[in-house]
């Protein structure tokens, strides 16, 4: 399955791309897409911490991402 | 509805948010106003560029100023953040609670700029003279 | 001088203070907002009297802004309180701190506007449809 | 020694006047002139509290009266 991610902030700067195409495979979790991008984007290990929201929720590790699913990184906030 | 969420690309007006806040009912009305500051650390600061993740930045400031309203008797709670480029000066962001007792309005707008900071997907870039930053994003 | 302090007989302006306190050096401003509640213990309300003892009233609002400067990094101060008849809504006091980082505003607001209510000799009468009372005169 | 006294809010009312005139003794206290008041207008020892300012500063029960001092009977406030 393929998962389309948004990225924000540093992430953007990190991927070099506002949105990033990943191939996982079905009923991959949070967990497993955050390693996967850690390994293959190195730099995002060295951020304060780095999240990912589905439809515009925080995702917990163990969450399942569907297809369909709008993904998006979210490296360390800094509002207000 | 007792709450108003905004994210603008305008600038924001503290007027509007105490026009809006204030009501017959309530005694007392705190603001906490963010602004950008000219230096970081001893560094001057050109400009800062603010980004959001707009749909959920909107979601998660909803859920601040509803759990303000469980947990303190707020009548009006206001939350306005502010995105794009912004020069030295001018507001980041405004919260502004009305409760009918003061210790409560101060309470509730510390508690929801404090939760803004840790939980809304917002992004700053600190733009010196020579070079930028992200604001908080390595340890 | 870091510090406003304004007994005025006309309407107050959160934006003046706002244009005050704000400086490029502080990123954190916060506004306490005392207005004229609608009822006091479940009796409607029509109308306050503030009246000030006005040297003194100054001289004590000059004091909680001082003491505001020596205990938290705050580098502007406002305090602005009105006197004379005011209606329902209206605004009675503002109080302005700017610090460089929000939580010392918060903590000099709160400790200002506690301090006023009670050090500054003004008194305020409550206008009923029925009568009238000196706030806070009788145990 | 004649002292004038100015009067705001209840006290005013109590007094029925914003200024009283009261005759004390040469070097009065503070504590003189508010056990003569409340002696005189039995309605401020109601009160939450009264204090004394002298020449616009908060007096010690112990401080002595002078001549042309600006004397003001401040009952409880209630500014904000």
């Amino acid at each position: 399955m393929e998962i389309e991610i948004m990225a924000f902030g540093i992430a953007r700067d990190i991927f070099g791309a506002s949105a990033l195409k990943v191939q996982a495979v079905e009923n991959s979790t949070v967990k497993q897409l955050l390693e996967d991008l850690k390994n293959q984007y190195p730099k995002l290990q060295e951020l304060r911490s780095v999240a990912i929201a589905i439809n515009t929720e925080y995702a917990d590790l163990e969450q399942v991402i569907k297809p369909g699913d709008e993904v998006v990184i979210i490296p360390p906030v800094a509002g207000g | 509805m007792a709450i108003d969420i905004q994210l603008l690309h305008t600038p924001l007006s503290l007027q509007h948010c105490q026009d809006w806040v204030a009501g017959a009912a309530c005694g007392g009305i705190v603001h906490f106003v963010g602004t950008v500051r000219e230096q970081t650390g001893g560094r001057p600061v050109s400009r800062l560029d603010f980004e959001a993740y707009e749909p959920m930045a909107v979601s998660e400031m909803r859920k601040i100023a509803e759990t303000v309203k469980k947990r303190w008797p707020a009548e009006r709670v206001v939350i306005h953040h502010r995105v794009g480029k912004l020069e030295i000066g001018e507001i980041a962001v405004i919260i502004a609670v009305a409760t009918p007792h003061r210790v409560d309005a101060f309470a509730a707008c510390q508690y929801a700029i404090d939760t803004l900071k840790q939980t809304v997907p917002i992004w700053k870039k600190e733009i010196f003279t020579d070079g930028e930053v992200w604001v908080a994003a390595h340890p």
